[in-house]
């Protein structure tokens, strides 16, 4: 594969909800190891655009194509197995299950066959691998808890360290940092960052806090009203003037 | 399983080893009927409780296992090989009939499964010159294992006894694989589970035929014990029986569905002082049971539990940590 | 064409009654997500309160009005009070339980209090029998007709044209919204069970002379109302009243020309070509949230 | 509530402590849950006054009877459990259970153990088993249905007949034991209709048979439908003579159904309007301790508990395995065991006779057209 080849290529995407666009015409390309943020005012269009990204709205007009092939119609498990990891604006863990299951569940599925799954190590060997994601996100003295009740900060953890499990290339966050406190806050960032940089991973973060964005980002795109009207680095975007515009309009 | 798990297992064997010495035949008969039961909640169970699915034919899939072991060893095959093919045949069963309700919409699988119940009934009731008709099928032969006759009821205990801690193996190896893992995780959040890669309805259909194979299983354990089987015995109301064991013990919990099958099984025989109002006190205290706790009994049991030791439950939130 | 004719309209009077219990049926649903299992036996008990009415002296149409008001309290608000509302935040498998608990509870009460054997009860229209077109239609049939239709119709239009019928309808749909419009939200739902409980005084009234007054009198209703309601559309209204009729008339017209071995195999396999090709019903709409 | 469950726990403690002292255990196995209930309720009604009857002149021998009852919830693998329990208890004797499937499997199971069993069921199968603990307390309707069809051949000149029955356990066997002595008397069978268990609706069977022509309209159905089925043939106009075997004419159907009973022919073997005064005066005794009107499966109970105790005393003792065996080819008069009702008498294979009656509902009372022999 060519290594100059974006990992996600965004075409041209338009998605109308009746008489409405949501989305119109929107284009662009991530790059391999990119963090890139998609923010924007309610109602802008980027949940639509998100979706659409991942296969669950079929565009009215343009595609998406993640390593060349096209996400329109793809199930979710099958864009898991392409190598696609995902968070959702809400808590989505499973609560009856401990942190160590919940992350090892997020892995099983693209090791082995149905059947080595079933006669196999109950673990499909993965415990090591999910240990050391549970220590990297700090969540060692609860391997064992039922992810259920942790706090919410520690859930959110735990949601994250179940994106990264099967070793995506490529994660799409959604609000990672909605309703969390600040302390913990930092931390998420820091574990994103630095995951980022050990392995290379290209992010896609929806997101509402501008704080957050600005000092995750490598890169921001911002939409209104279905449409790009900016893209560049956190500086360029914090001093452009039709950004600030679209949110005090908006 | 941890040393402590795996002496208190051996210790329930063997009182389920002891149980019968010494009883009368009635005692030992509703043990085994109990043994018979708890296979078939089990397999509900891994429907309901696991995979989240509502499924209202299993006393239905038990009426596929007895019906087809009856006719077997009514023809003079061995027990064992009529077995196997009730198994496959509710498993196949399971899936042809999970494969187009779960293709729409997942909620629907109750409502084919209610449908089918009543229609396997009515095959079952006049298809006579296969099933015997309403007069059912009676006279089914007790097999022999390794040459010992399981004619009288200790030793059909056993045999059952032994089908059931089968059984039981198979559901705790199948729930500590990775596919365990699976059913628990469609339970609690089928989309999340999803979106990591778990084809979510061939998992659920699975699970859905493994707890109707399990149910024909059972169902081949019914005609040696009883030595007669009707239709009226897999009718809807025996599949509501079954759902009511698996929930009133707890769903989701690997002992649940045999406690609920031991309740459902033995309380009528506690109440009887009771004469006629047993069936009313019985039902004010399921409904009792599910208002307090809806996790069934093994829920209520865990709820005092951790009343009695709440200290425990604080300690965890200090342990040292990632705090917030 | 006679004995169509007679199908048909014996048919639509049986499943005017359904619809009346398949009403029931989607308006708790629609309400909180209830699947009551012990519908029939709500259809059986309230027959029962107008004979104890009656024991006691009073007569028809007061004994009615006791029962109605029996069934408010019993099956309508108690039910509410002391079943659904401490379950409904733990989901809705445990109340199918309790649900089919209090059907069984219901069953058996009366049975021991009352009695084991089938009772006459009072005929609610006059005996007569109408020739139409050589078919006989009694006037209990065209009032069941009638009276259902003219239940459920008025049922709509409090729905759709009262205040209240449209505060209810918006607790059903988005209870969250609804209480931020300044509905009552508790006080709907309670309406709902209210006006389960009065369906379910008309159901029993309106058949048990047919049916005779007997304790085990819902078990076969309540899985035929619950066919009705998913033929019909679990979430409209609507869906269930044609859901009834079109039941009440299949089973009569497959047990003449097709089977009467395999007479009530019939609409259950409408059920499942239902579920597979139209699954949100005949008239229901698609809805989002799962059973 | 409360109070009549605290009033039935202190009476069930104050009658628990009489088996202390009685010898006598009888293990009364009905269906007190499920569909059964109706006719389990009655039976089981029978069979306790009978014994408090017995009881209170004295017993039987000069023991005092204990009865001990059992649910069979009318499901066949419970029943099987009580039997094992009630053996298990050292009855000795059974009685009931009233639906066949039941009664199929508790056989199995007395046998073994050499329990003789008073059955209320009729289906012709339980006496073909060649099973020595089983005994009637009605005819089969391999029997009943004979006498039945044999008066409708030769009194009402009956050639085509049309079948309504119900497609369960206790219709079937009805079903069969009619269509093969239809076959032997050559009656041309004109339509075959089965119905389901409690089926309310019968206009759809009414109709068919409107589209037919027959000289009698044979009907094999529980009570209530019964009565559902004779009001509809009244609302549709259908005017063949229609015949049954004892519920079509019974009491509770002719309570339910009103007028459109009127009219309606059977054959009834125990039934409280046969104008026996011993039977009369049991019907009496009956409503008046338990408020209602026994049905022909109470009046079995009850005659069950007597047959009981004048073969124990004809034996000369209360045990198993003597009572079985004086049951066979026994006859027990009204006159010397007033208990039984009517003379009656079994064969080798537990099958009864007794005289039995043909009656016509008229004006709401059943009048009894023919006495018909035991066969």
């Amino acid at each position: 594969m060519n290594a100059h080849a974006p990992i996600l290529s965004v075409t041209n995407i338009s998605k109308q909800f009746g008489g409405i666009k949501a989305v119109n015409g929107v284009s662009f390309d991530v790059q391999r190891g990119e963090i890139l943020g998609l923010i924007g005012p309610n109602g802008s269009g980027k949940s639509t655009l998100f979706n659409c990204i991942l296969g669950q709205l079929r565009p009215t007009e343009g595609h998406c194509r993640i390593h060349g092939r096209s996400t329109d119609g793809v199930r979710p498990a099958d864009l898991s197995l392409m190598g696609v990891g995902r968070t959702f604006q809400q808590l989505s863990v499973f609560p009856r299950m401990t942190v160590l299951d919940n992350v090892i569940l997020a892995g099983q599925e693209h090791e082995g066959s149905m059947v080595s799954r079933l006669f196999g190590r109950p673990d499909a060997g993965l415990t090591a691998k999910a240990e050391q994601l549970i220590e990297f996100f700090r969540l060692s003295p609860y391997r064992d808890t039922e992810a259920g009740s942790l706090s919410y900060g520690q859930q959110k953890l735990v949601d994250a360290a179940m994106a990264f499990m099967a070793g995506p290339e490529i994660v799409l966050l959604d609000e990672p940092a909605g309703g969390v406190n600040l302390t913990m806050l930092a931390h998420l960032k820091d574990r994103l960052l630095t995951y980022n940089r050990e392995h290379g991973t290209t992010f896609v973060v929806i997101e509402h806090n501008m704080e957050f964005v600005m000092s995750l980002c490598t890169r921001i795109i911002v939409l209104a009203q279905g449409e790009i009207i900016a893209q560049g680095s956190p500086d360029e975007i914090r001093s452009n003037p039709m950004v600030i515009d679209a949110y005090l309009g908006g | 399983m941890t040393p402590t798990r795996i002496i208190l297992v051996a210790l329930g064997i063997a009182a389920l080893v002891a149980a019968p010495l010494g009883q009368g035949n009635y005692i030992v008969y509703t043990l085994t009927s109990w043994l018979l039961f708890s296979i078939a909640a089990m397999g509900l169970n891994l429907t309901l409780g696991y995979a989240g699915q509502v499924s209202l034919a299993q006393a239905a899939f038990m009426g596929i296992g007895a019906y087809v072991t009856a006719l077997m060893t009514l023809a003079g095959l061995p027990w064992i090989a009529a077995a196997l093919v009730s198994v496959a045949a509710s498993f196949v069963v399971g899936l042809l009939l999970g494969y187009p309700a779960l293709r729409v919409q997942h909620h629907f699988l109750a409502f084919v499964t209610l449908a089918f119940n009543i229609l396997l009934f009515l095959v079952l009731r006049n298809e006579e010159e296969v099933t015997g008709g309403s007069f059912g099928l009676v006279g089914m032969p007790r097999p022999s294992v390794l040459g010992i006759s399981t004619d009288s009821n200790l030793n059909f205990y056993y045999f059952a006894l032994a089908c059931f801690l089968f059984a039981a193996f198979v559901m705790w190896w199948i729930l500590r694989s990775p596919w365990g893992r699976a059913f628990k995780a469609l339970r609690e959040n089928p989309i999340r589970a999803e979106s990591l890669g778990l084809k979510i309805r061939r998992q659920t259909l699975l699970a859905f035929a493994i707890g109707s194979a399990f149910g024909g299983l059972a169902g081949a354990l019914m005609p040696p014990l009883v030595q007669f089987i009707e239709p009226g015995s897999f009718a809807l109301i025996h599949s509501l029986k079954l759902l009511l064991m698996v929930v009133v013990g707890g769903a989701g919990f690997f002992f649940g569905p045999m406690l609920g099958a031991a309740l459902v099984i033995l309380l009528p025989e506690l109440l009887r002082f009771t004469e006629g109002y047993y069936l009313i006190i019985y039902a004010l205290l399921v409904i009792v049971l599910m208002v307090f706790s809806p996790n069934g009994l093994i829920g209520l049991g865990q709820k005092i539990w951790l009343g009695f030791r709440p200290k425990q439950e604080e300690r965890r939130d200090m342990k040292k940590g990632f705090q917030l | 064409m006679a004995e169509l004719i007679q199908i048909l309209i014996s048919g639509l009077a049986a499943g005017s009654i359904y619809a009346l219990a398949a009403v029931g049926f989607t308006l708790l649903w629609q309400a909180s997500q209830t699947i009551n299992f012990a519908q029939g036996e709500f259809v059986m008990l309230p027959g029962f309160f107008v004979l104890i009415g009656m024991a006691l002296g009073l007569p028809m149409w007061p004994a009615v009005l006791f029962a109605l008001v029996l069934s408010l309290l019993v099956l309508g608000a108690a039910f509410k009070k002391l079943i659904v509302e401490p379950m409904l935040p733990h989901g809705t498998l445990p109340l199918v339980i309790a649900t089919i608990a209090l059907g069984l509870l219901m069953k058996e009460s009366v049975k021991e209090f009352y009695g084991a054997t089938a009772q006459p009860f009072p005929a609610v229209f006059p005996q007569t029998v109408y020739n139409v077109a050589g078919a006989s239609v009694s006037a209990q049939d065209i009032g069941n007709l009638i009276v259902s239709m003219l239940a459920i119709g008025g049922l709509q239009l409090f729905l759709n044209r009262t205040r209240t019928g449209r505060c209810m309808q918006a607790s059903a749909q988005n209870p969250g919204v609804a209480e931020i419009l300044g509905v009552d939200v508790k006080r709907m739902v309670l309406y709902t069970f209210l006006i389960n409980a009065a369906l379910a005084t008309i159901a029993s009234v309106l058949i048990s002379p047919i049916y005779l007054a007997k304790f085990s009198n819902g078990e076969t209703l309540g899985l035929v109302a619950f066919i009705a309601a998913i033929v019909g559309g679990f979430n409209q209204i609507r869906g269930a009243l044609v859901g009834g009729l079109l039941v009440g008339v299949i089973d009569n017209l497959s047990a003449v020309y097709v089977s009467a071995e395999y007479r009530q195999a019939m609409p259950l396999l409408l059920l499942i070509a239902i579920i597979l090709l139209r699954p949100q019903g005949l008239l229901g709409t698609k809805e989002g949230r799962a059973v | 509530m409360l109070k009549h469950l605290i009033g039935t726990a202190a009476a069930t403690l104050a009658l628990t402590a009489l088996p202390a002292m009685a010898e006598l255990k009888i293990g009364s196995i009905v269906e007190l849950s499920g569909p059964g209930a109706a006719a389990g309720t009655n039976f089981r009604d029978g069979v306790k006054m009978g014994f408090e009857e017995i009881n209170a002149a004295g017993g039987v021998l000069g023991e005092p009877v204990a009865i001990t009852e059992y649910d069979s919830q009318t499901d066949p693998q419970v029943s099987r459990a009580m039997v094992q329990k009630a053996i298990d208890d050292g009855v000795v004797a059974i009685t009931g259970t009233v639906f066949s499937s039941s009664t199929v499997v508790n056989m199995l199971v007395a046998r073994q153990a050499g329990i003789p069993q008073f059955t209320g069921s009729e289906a012709p199968s339980i006496t073909s088993m060649n099973n020595p603990y089983i005994f009637r307390t009605a005819f089969g309707s391999q029997k009943g249905i004979p006498k039945l069809t044999k008066y409708m051949a030769e009194e009402m000149g009956v050639k085509t007949v049309a079948v309504v029955w119900a497609n369960t356990e206790f219709g079937k066997g009805g079903h069969t034991a009619f269509l093969d002595e239809a076959e032997r008397l050559g009656f041309e069978i004109v339509a075959d209709i089965p119905t389901e268990q409690a089926q309310t609706d019968f206009s759809a069977d009414v109709v068919k048979l409107k589209g037919i022509q027959a000289d009698a309209v044979f009907v094999y159905l529980t009570e209530e439908e019964s009565a559902r089925f004779l009001r509809e043939v009244r609302k549709q106009g259908v005017q063949m003579p229609l015949v049954g075997d004892t519920t079509l004419t019974g009491h509770k159907v002719i309570e339910l159904a009103g007028e459109a009973a009127n009219g309606a022919l059977g054959h009834v073997g125990l039934t409280p309007d046969a104008n026996i005064p011993a039977m009369t005066a049991m019907v009496d005794r009956f409503k008046g301790q338990f408020g209602y009107t026994p049905d022909h499966n109470a009046i079995k109970g009850y005659v069950a508990a007597h047959a009981i105790k004048c073969v124990a005393e004809l034996a000369g003792k209360a045990d198993s395995q003597a009572i079985a065996d004086r049951m066979h080819g026994l006859t027990l008069k009204a006159a010397d065991c007033p208990g039984v009702l009517m003379d009656t008498s079994w064969d080798d294979s537990g099958e009864m006779s007794r005289e039995s009656f043909f009656v016509e509902v008229q004006d709401g009372k059943q009048v009894v057209k023919a006495i018909l022999p035991a066969n």
